[in-house]
């Protein structure tokens, strides 16, 4: 056991804070940052989204928990216009974030990117020593100063707890860390731009326990600061860090739907739908 | 990564500014004389153009190949100032002006390694039309005949065939060559191989010790010597055309091509220089 | 596509030069049917194929025997140089010891770049003689079809090196983990993966065994006949380009540019066939 | 077992048989050049129609030529092959075209580009027999190798460094700089050196464009002699100019280490530099 507990202590002596955060606002203000209405997604004539609706709110951790295949993540690359990306995809129904039209065609797309960030299931960091890492998306960004390059880099790998571990070796390759430690990497990365929605696609689901219990952490004191929007197939998980909750399913022609949305105590508590129960207790699915 | 790119592209920019300079500066004063035509003739040309420059500081003579047919078309539409022909003009070439700097024999040759000393004029014609199959017919050992012919338009083929009184589409030939060279080393590889190329290049050759030996031809050993004399029968001249009567910087190379200043030249090439 | 203003005047300066090197195939082309125009005015198209010989300067224009001499020796170089030049490849990129691999690989870069001519004329001085005495005359198709699989071998070790470089190495990891025999990684995980690199070599070791002329020109034999055995000696469209340009005049240099024509549409053929195979394993 | 043994056998095989006759054909090379190599070899200018003398204003023509193919293939070949693998979507209709011309135009005989090159660079654009229009006949006939190279390339590189870098709101353009063409740069380097042998071994072309003239050219529009055209000439056209073609053959072989091992250092260099590989 103090193995464990070993591991946990390294990490709590290192001060880590979230930086400028403080406590920040309460979690749910009334005004939902994103809101999806009767949105639906089909990869050339295969639909996989139908008629979704649901709203995220401001600094709130919403997550999104279903069956593999039911359309979670193609609905994440809705919200970061990555649908773009992917050959003959149609998307309909709209969506606004920050009461703009995410769909709008003359939308700079660069910009909104920017605004929400998304971590893939995969840790993908680039090619590159672990500095370039952060400093190639910030300078395209338009940030060049070296010293405020510095500043964003250390603060951003103390927020996500890595600065000690490899402040020592920024010049070194960022394929040689571990998996846990790319995808720290890869979500202060994100955090660099300062985004305001962070979209997580099973960040843990490629990670050992301990790395994962680390990331589960960073997540828990993102909330406030940032709109997190977690894909997760661990129930444990979503309880534990979701304020709001949205439960999936696949029809029968094979497109996915949204069953049931609402706090996250009501999802897992006292589900209105059975089969989100169902789910829940692990009876289905 | 950023600053090798760029400094790579400055060199490759400059380089190329520099060579677009040195056009402009110094193309005013340069007479520039073009040659094109028979690469048989290319060597000989190139040698007498580097003399000639020597001699007369401002000129450059700029010797280029393709080809008799291309020496015609080229001075006939001027983009070269004088044709370079390895043959006597054709009838549709006579409105050509045509001046021979040199001769050049034709010879037939065998591998040295063939028994067969001389051959005469109906035995070749059997061999080339596929009567004659079999060395021993004509005196060598029991191997099959491999014939070696030029490639259509080739003006040795022109002249053979004239001499032996055939039509090419009599020639039933196991290979066909191109230039000279090729010939002489086909013979070389193949004991059983007989051919014709230029006496120059073959008389050349067998003195460097290539495996080939020259057939007479009705009786009058093939060598320089015999071209010379005109006794040899088989035989074509090397011209060089203009569209018109020649002028300028054009007579001028014309009649040092002509003079016996390029002896020397035209016999380190084993070609034969015309008695003037 | 969504494309910053950036990304759409970079699009836009590609599509150019995408518009540029497409442009000059049709170059060639137009170039091509206007030299071979003033024959094709008067000779039909089918005298082609019937005419009895090649014989230009007297009118007889037949190309089928140089047609089909081209395909075999281009099929012949193909069969030859693929299994050997993915073999190189493996050879350097599984088999050999690192220092061995590096020699090797600069061995077959500088044969990628020896001219034809030296090819050919050590065909004629060394590769002929010996095929001679097996049967002579010693320059055939087969000395033909030896000396361009050499020819082309570079290419096809050379592309498929840099494919099989680009397998990721978690693909053969995750193979060796299922203990799978080296042969069994190669041919079960590697080739697959970097099946598009080595056909988009064979492709081009194909278009430089078809465009060959010099080396074949020397070592052929360049008569104009339908090639019977591999010991026949044959012309191909190239050689038969190259030996006659130079002394060709009027129909006959047209001629000529017909045997080029020719030869654009066998390849055009090829090209389209080899599309048409693709498609079915459409990339994802 | 036996199948694994079998190939392991059959691809040592296959090695040794393929390197020794590349090496039977460089020995031959290597015993008939190397006696009359000499530093003048290299300085002087051919005498008596190349028998005897050096090969200097050759070897400058050859540089010269390859450089000017270069320059303008390289670029306009990266670019295309950019388009094609990145911008351009795999089934669209314009890029399968320009891949087929492609295919088809690395299918032209040598010996037609010679005649196209002389017809449209000498005649048609007026630069008449020079080594530009030699050096841009061969930037013809080598951009098929550039681009399907590069291309298979940046085809080869990890579609999430694409997605990654979108979702960090990257332009397409930074992700291609900083990410895809580092992790390309083997392929590219690879296509440029097979692109730089096939343009050095290329003869029937030049004879046509970039000419017959073996003096030492003043600019890019005089007629310069490549070394390969040398080789042609001195051992079809010239009596006993064997001796020398192979030493020119050496020579160009020698020339051909040379820019294989800058293209690698530079290679390495620049993957050092930017890429960071495990």
């Amino acid at each position: 056991m103090n193995e464990i507990e070993r591991i946990d202590k390294t990490h709590t002596d290192e001060a880590y804070t979230l930086g400028p955060l403080q406590a920040g606002p309460p979690c749910c203000d009334p005004t939902p940052l994103i809101r999806v209405d009767s949105l639906s997604l089909h990869y050339g004539k295969k639909p996989a989204l139908e008629n979704v609706s649901l709203d995220i709110y401001k600094g709130c951790i919403t997550a999104l928990i279903g069956p593999s295949g039911c359309g979670k993540t193609s609905f994440l690359t809705v919200l970061n216009r990555m649908t773009d990306m992917i050959p003959d995809c149609r998307v309909s129904g709209n969506v606004y974030f920050d009461s703009k039209d995410l769909r709008h065609p003359a939308l700079d797309v660069q910009g909104l990117r920017r605004d929400i960030g998304m971590i893939f299931q995969k840790p993908v960091p680039f090619p590159l020593s672990i500095r370039r890492n952060i400093e190639l998306p910030l300078r395209e960004h338009g940030i060049s100063k070296q010293s405020e390059l510095n500043d964003i880099m250390q603060q951003v790998l103390l927020d996500v707890g890595l600065w000690a571990e490899v402040k020592d070796r920024l010049e070194s390759s960022a394929l040689a860390l571990s998996g846990g430690q790319q995808q720290r990497l890869c979500i202060a990365r994100a955090l660099a731009l300062q985004p305001k929605v962070l979209l997580m696609d099973e960040p843990c689901s490629a990670l050992d326990p301990i790395s994962s219990g680390v990331v589960e952490d960073l997540i828990q004191r993102l909330r406030g600061k940032y709109t997190v929007v977690i894909v997760t197939h661990n129930l444990a998980q979503a309880r534990r860090i979701a304020n709001y909750a949205g439960f999936f399913w696949i029809k029968e022609q094979r497109s996915g739907c949204l069953i049931e949305f609402g706090q996250c105590k009501q999802i897992f508590e006292a589900p209105a739908h059975e089969l989100t129960a169902a789910y829940i207790n692990g009876s289905r699915g | 990564m950023k600053k090798l790119g760029i400094v790579v592209t400055l060199i490759i920019f400059t380089g190329a500014v520099w060579g677009f300079l040195r056009t402009k500066s110094d193309d005013t004063n340069i007479e520039k004389l073009v040659l094109t035509g028979s690469s048989t003739v290319a060597p000989l040309a190139a040698e007498i153009g580097k003399r000639f420059e020597s001699l007369h500081t401002n000129v450059r003579v700029d010797v280029q190949t393709g080809g008799s047919s291309r020496g015609v078309s080229d001075a006939r539409t001027g983009l070269a100032d004088i044709g370079m022909v390895s043959r006597a003009l054709k009838d549709d070439e006579k409105g050509l002006h045509s001046f021979t700097i040199a001769l050049d024999g034709i010879s037939i040759i065998l591998n040295k390694a063939n028994p067969v000393q001389s051959l005469n004029k109906q035995q070749i014609i059997d061999i080339y039309t596929g009567k004659t199959l079999n060395w021993k017919a004509v005196g060598g050992n029991d191997a099959p005949i491999t014939v070696v012919n030029k490639a259509e338009g080739r003006s040795t083929l022109e002249l053979f065939l004239h001499y032996f009184g055939l039509k090419n589409t009599d020639v039933k030939p196991q290979v066909v060559i191109g230039d000279n060279q090729q010939g002489i080393k086909t013979v070389v590889g193949n004991p059983d191989a007989i051919g014709y190329v230029s006496v120059g290049t073959a008389e050349y050759e067998a003195s460097q010790g290539a495996a080939i030996k020259l057939l007479p031809l009705d009786g009058i050993a093939a060598s320089i010597e015999n071209v010379r004399n005109r006794s040899f029968p088989l035989s074509r001249p090397l011209n060089l055309v203009t569209r018109a009567e020649p002028v300028g910087l054009a007579k001028a190379f014309i009649e040092f091509a002509g003079s016996p200043q390029v002896n020397d030249l035209i016999e380190a090439q084993y070609f034969v220089p015309v008695p003037r | 596509m969504s494309l910053s203003r950036a990304d759409k005047q970079l699009a836009a300066l590609l599509r150019g030069c995408a518009l540029l090197s497409a442009a000059i195939v049709l170059l060639i082309l137009l170039f091509l049917v206007k030299e071979s125009w003033p024959v094709l005015r008067h000779v039909a198209l089918t005298r082609f194929v019937t005419d009895t010989s090649w014989h230009p300067v007297d009118g007889l224009y037949k190309l089928t025997p140089m047609l089909s001499a081209t395909l075999y020796s281009t099929l012949g170089a193909l069969l030859l140089a693929t299994p050997l030049g993915i073999a190189s490849a493996l050879f350097s990129r599984y088999y050999a010891p690192p220092f061995l691999a590096g020699c090797y690989r600069r061995l077959i870069e500088l044969l990628a770049g020896i001219p034809s001519v030296v090819y050919g004329f050590w065909g004629l001085t060394t590769l002929a003689p010996l095929i001679g005495r097996l049967h002579p005359p010693g320059v055939s198709l087969l000395t033909g079809i030896l000396v361009l699989t050499l020819m082309i071998l570079p290419t096809v070790a050379l592309t498929a090196d840099a494919a099989l470089a680009a397998v990721p190495v978690a693909y053969l990891r995750g193979a060796a983990a299922l203990g799978l025999s080296r042969w069994g990684l190669i041919s079960g995980v590697a080739l697959p993966a970097a099946r598009s690199g080595i056909t988009a070599g064979i492709m081009l070791a194909a278009g430089r065994a078809i465009g060959e002329t010099m080396a074949v020109l020397m070592v052929a034999g360049n008569v104009v006949q339908q090639p019977h055995s591999l010991f026949d000696s044959v012309r191909t469209l190239t050689a038969n380009i190259a030996l006659e340009m130079a002394y060709a005049t009027g129909d006959h240099r047209a001629a000529l540019f017909v045997s080029g024509l020719a030869l654009m549409s066998t390849v055009l053929v090829l090209v389209g066939t080899a599309e048409v195979l693709s498609r079915e394993r459409h990339h994802d | 077992m036996t199948k694994n043994a079998l190939a392991t056998g059959l691809i040592w095989l296959s090695a040794i048989l393929v390197s020794g006759v590349f090496v039977w054909l460089l020995s031959d090379i290597l015993i008939h050049g190397l006696p009359r190599l000499s530093w003048m070899f290299f300085a002087e200018a051919p005498k008596n129609a190349g028998r005897s003398g050096g090969i200097g204003p050759i070897i400058v023509s050859t540089v010269l030529i390859l450089l000017v193919a270069m320059v303008t293939a390289a670029p306009i070949g990266l670019a295309t092959a950019v388009l094609l693998s990145e911008f351009a979507r795999y089934d669209s209709v314009f890029g399968r075209l320009v891949r087929r011309s492609l295919d088809v135009l690395a299918g032209v005989p040598s010996i037609v580009f010679g005649l196209f090159g002389n017809a449209f660079f000498c005649i048609y654009l007026g630069l008449g027999f020079s080594i530009l229009s030699g050096g841009l006949t061969l930037a013809c006939m080598v951009l098929p190798i550039l681009i399907r190279t590069a291309e298979e390339g940046l085809q080869a590189t990890p579609n999430d460094y694409r997605l990654a870098a979108a979702a960090l709101g990257m332009s397409r353009s930074a992700a291609l700089v900083h990410l895809l063409l580092p992790s390309a740069a083997p392929a590219l380097v690879a296509g440029l050196m097979l692109g730089i042998g096939r343009a050095i071994a290329e003869t029937a072309a030049l004879i046509f464009t970039s000419g017959y003239v073996d003096r030492m050219p003043d600019s890019l529009f005089d007629s310069g002699r490549a070394l390969s055209v040398h080789i042609y000439d001195l051992s079809m056209n010239v009596a006993g100019g064997d001796a020398s073609a192979y030493s020119s053959a050496l020579v160009l072989i020698l020339l051909l280490l040379i820019i294989n091992s800058i293209a690698m250092g530079l290679a390495k260099h620049w993957m050092h530099r930017s890429v960071v590989t495990v």
